[in-house]
């Protein structure tokens, strides 16, 4: 995998989150993402593997990452000042043609990150949607004020009404295409209520080694057996997974 | 089918079963997909997809990888969509160098139908032999559990195939295991696989991932083999097993390796900066790739006694 | 002998051969000098000095040490003034925990004479015998070659023994070594020792070091020893093999081990840190160290097949 | 070994080589050395290992090491901004007691690192002295202007005489101590040199592994087999080297 040095734009804290903004030229689908690490010296073994996070914006000069700081890696970037090693836009994207009516888009946590990029897509697209965002507490709700019009639940209330991203939205059934991030927990509960809707895309969260489907290690189940989530998702329609 | 050579001043080419690949890279099995394959394109000499079964392997449940200090763990339990599938997609992996296929089973008739099977198209340079699973018929150890089963399998093999063959070793008893595999026939010695690992989830007091270490944690145990069973065959050792410098390749190849194979490393780094590096080191001293086989003196330490 | 316990809220002891030890720490044989030893007081239960031999030995040339990713090798050659000197000086590990004291010798009769001598010392707790060195009967290859050489040693040990003892294991052939061991009398296993390994200087083109890996980097391994001769065996399983935070004690413990040797790890941290965190692990839970203790659940995926 | 985090109080480059000053309390004794590195969490794994230097200089406040940019160790520290981890001082330094008439101090190369301390310890005992400083070429001779009066010598002759460290101090028999740090085959030419003088102490370089005595990687052969060097040394009695 060829990691590219790209230079840091920006840094700044939304609540508990980062957001890290670094130069980047190419074409980038939302519901791409990117393995990125802090620095690699001819490799870094601290943490050994890059981490994938979803492109939380892209103006064609500018990628954006969205990050919790969970462990090592995200500790490193968060404190990087100048660059960072990301590789190119890996993955399958959000399908965004052929949406006839509104579309949601529900975030649980840091995985509203690549909501910001799909919702600026599907306004050029002229496909009218809404955002809901679930998060732990205040302090992750941050991110809903780059949101507008979001409506935002709270696990302890803090923020919005009481509850998950579920309880914010309510019915999804007015929905024609659902669009959900966040744990995977979280993504079956989409699953569930979405009910068969013509388009449910769910963003799975995996282990990755690779990214660009070399390790196998990503899989997730499907009635066709366990799939690579790095080459065939991380968006899959929800129908596809054997959850 | 047109061999790719690198424009280089640099002698980077070397001799593998009578054919000249352009460099001694090739990827480990099991750690470059087709979909990736493209780019390493005139980087690596040969070409090795992932590990083929009798049949169809849907592998572990996840997770299958962990990271460890400068490694990783991985259980990923060969998935793979079975030999039959698996050969007719084999053009996936043609970028116009030798295209050498890994083959796994859980008795010897299995290795040896798969190997009739595999050596009998032309597309296939040559066979790895993945020894390092379970050995059904004895009791779930390895094919490396010993010389005798190493034996066993190879000659097997040895017999229904025309094709070059590698017997791919682990690291425990790898001399006595590669001296039963030369001399049952094997054309070639890979050396090593991952070394058995456990990791936990501390927090939640499970075993996370229960499989194979890889990376640079494991490369001097790799380069101890290879010094070890060069020292101890006739037939050429592709090295295997932390292998994520340039530097890397040329001491593999000092111990004695013919070719070196990039596993867990190309997931962190690319391929080019590896060969770019091999270059830099053979530039720097002067000589050509296939000088540096084997060209390592012993020092005065490393005739004394070696515990700690 | 006064036994040292830090004041804390969490119980941090463990029970070895009948006795609390004030933590499950100690050092791994060959990695704490009497110089160093005040170092750790109050952190390590036990203290344990470098291997002793029937006489002196005066070590290999240098370099001994070479360094690799997350680890290093080493290449002693089991330096020390042999058994006399060796028991003259012992008060100057004396820190009123106990002592155990770590045995070689290149026959069975020289383990037994040594075991023989040091466990009639009173101030002698336990005795470690490391069985990674060379059996000269046997061409060379070490005593942890296989079951009956391991056994051969064990038994004749425990016959001039009232002594705890503990067999020192290699990972090669790691659990059929600790079952021959078990049966063979020994109160406790050490597992492992370093992985053999080598280094060289690419641009001399020499070897370095040719002697055995420890460190972070060989973690995952002697996670997965400790935690398959755990299974297999009874007796208590002492942890060695890249035990560096406080977070690898709880893993090793988890795994089985009743107790974990601090090796490498201490000459890059303060084992006061290391005790630091696994204190602050069991707070977090708010378990006692001896209730970690084989305390693993598997993983959906550690049942599966574990090849790459 | 326990590392202490130490604040950097500048850090300068004296032609090729790095000068940087830490605070730092406690006794240090020249030829003393730290094990140091640029950082550690809770380990580093690249490079492992710390690494031996010694004391430039110490004033009871600040402790400055001289170093070579050589390999990843020494080239993270000279980038260090804030802080390092260093080791208490470690080894035995040099005997500077009972020296009767006028001393010599020879540096080959960074060997020169320990003489500015002892330099300052012998003006305070009232022990005359010489330095003479040998180095490859004048991109590294530029410490030289911190030892005024030194002899200098460089193996390209670019500045001072031409030659080593033994060729710009001429003959030893004037003086009645010698001390001297460098390569250790330039140590050994030393003591042959030095050929019995009264006073003959050489600092030696050996690879390290703990600094504390615990590894026994860094021996040096005796009449009495190997030492550690980290313990008995690194300042050695010519006569007890058995080179
Ligand atoms: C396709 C994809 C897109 C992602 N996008 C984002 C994003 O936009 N923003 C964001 O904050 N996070 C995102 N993640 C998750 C992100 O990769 C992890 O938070 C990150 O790897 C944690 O690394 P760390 O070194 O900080 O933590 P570690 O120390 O590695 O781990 C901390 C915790 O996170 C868990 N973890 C580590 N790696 C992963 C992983 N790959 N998948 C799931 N859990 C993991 C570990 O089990 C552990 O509990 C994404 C993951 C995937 C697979
Ligand atoms: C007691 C003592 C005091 C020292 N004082 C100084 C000093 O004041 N200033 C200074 O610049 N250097 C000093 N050194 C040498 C210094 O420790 C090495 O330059 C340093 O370890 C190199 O680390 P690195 O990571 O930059 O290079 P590496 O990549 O580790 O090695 C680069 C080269 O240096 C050699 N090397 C590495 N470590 C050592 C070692 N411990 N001993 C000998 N050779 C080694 C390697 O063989 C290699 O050729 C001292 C060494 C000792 C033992
Ligand atoms: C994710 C992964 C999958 C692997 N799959 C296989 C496989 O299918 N067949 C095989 O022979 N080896 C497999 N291996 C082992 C590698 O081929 C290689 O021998 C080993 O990883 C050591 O080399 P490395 O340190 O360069 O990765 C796998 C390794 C990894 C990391
Ligand atoms: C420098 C050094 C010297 C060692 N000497 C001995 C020894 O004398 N006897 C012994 O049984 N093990 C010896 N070992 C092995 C350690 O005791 C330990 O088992 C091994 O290093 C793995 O643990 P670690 O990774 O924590 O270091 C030595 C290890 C090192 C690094
Ligand atoms: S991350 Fe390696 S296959 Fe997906
Ligand atoms: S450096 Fe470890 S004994 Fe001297």
């Amino acid at each position: 995998m060829k990691f590219h040095t790209v230079e840091i734009e920006g840094i700044e804290t939304l609540g508990r989150y980062v957001l890290l903004h670094y130069r980047w030229e190419g074409s980038i689908e939302p519901g791409q993402f990117t393995m990125a690490r802090a620095a690699g010296y001819p490799t870094t073994f601290d943490p050994f593997l890059a981490r994938p996070f979803s492109f939380y914006d892209y103006d064609g000069e500018t990628a954006s990452l969205l990050f919790e700081v969970r462990g090592r890696g995200t500790q490193l970037l968060a404190e990087a000042t100048e660059r960072i090693e990301a590789s190119r836009p890996l993955g399958k994207g959000f399908r965004v043609d052929g949406v006839a009516g509104r579309a949601v888009l529900l975030g649980g946590g840091v995985g509203v990150a690549p909501f910001k990029f799909l919702s600026r897509r599907l306004y050029e697209l002229g496909v009218e949607h809404d955002v809901a965002l679930g998060f732990e507490d205040e302090g992750v709700a941050g991110v809903a004020g780059d949101f507008p019009g979001a409506k935002v639940a709270t696990m302890d209330g803090s923020f919005g009404v009481r509850g998950t991203v579920l309880d914010a939205v309510g019915d999804l059934s007015e929905y024609s295409a659902i669009y959900a991030c966040g744990p995977n927990a979280m993504l079956a509960a989409v699953k569930r209520a979405a009910n068969g809707a013509k388009i449910c895309q769910l963003s799975v969260e995996e282990r990755m080694g690779c990214g660009n489907g070399s390790c196998n290690g990503c899989v997730v189940p499907t009635e066709r057996g366990y799939v690579r989530s790095c080459i065939e998702g991380p968006v899959f329609d929800a129908e596809v997974l054997a959850w | 089918m047109v061999m790719e050579r690198r424009k280089t001043d640099v002698d980077l080419s070397v001799e593998l079963f009578g054919r000249r690949l352009g460099t001694p890279l090739m990827p480990a099995s099991g750690t470059l997909s087709k979909e990736a394959v493209g780019e390493v394109r005139g980087i690596y000499g040969a070409i090795l997809p992932k590990t083929t079964t009798p049949r169809r392997r849907d592998g572990n449940p996840t997770p299958r990888i962990a990271e460890t200090p400068a490694g990783m763990v991985n259980s990923i339990g060969l998935q793979n969509p079975g030999v039959e599938e698996f050969m007719k997609n084999l053009d996936d992996f043609d970028l116009g160098v030798p295209i050498l296929v890994s083959v796994a089973g859980n008795t010897t008739d299995e290795f040896r139908e798969l190997c009739e099977k595999v050596s009998a198209d032309e597309r296939v340079f040559a066979v790895e032999l993945n020894l390092s699973c379970p050995n059904v018929e004895h009791g779930g150890l390895t094919f490396c559990a010993g010389p005798s089963s190493v034996e066993e399998v190879v000659s097997a093999c040895r017999k229904v195939s025309g094709k070059p063959l590698s017997a791919k070793l682990t690291f425990e008893g790898v001399v006595g295991n590669a001296v039963a595999a030369e001399s049952a026939g094997a054309d070639a010695l890979t050396v090593m696989n991952t070394i058995p690992a456990l990791t936990v989830d501390a927090d939640a007091r499970r075993v996370l991932v229960k499989g194979g270490l890889s990376g640079p944690a494991i490369k001097p145990v790799a380069m101890r083999a290879v010094y070890d069973v060069s020292a101890a065959v006739d037939v050429p050792v592709i090295a295997s097993g932390g292998v994520s410098t340039g530097l890397d390749v040329a001491e593999f190849m000092m111990a004695g390796a013919a070719a070196a194979q990039v596993g867990t490393a190309s997931f962190v780094r690319d391929p080019e900066d590896i060969l770019g590096e091999f270059e830099g080191y053979l530039r720097k001293h002067g000589i050509s790739a296939s000088d540096l086989i084997g060209d390592l003196r012993d020092s005065e330490s490393a005739s004394g006694v070696h515990e700690g």
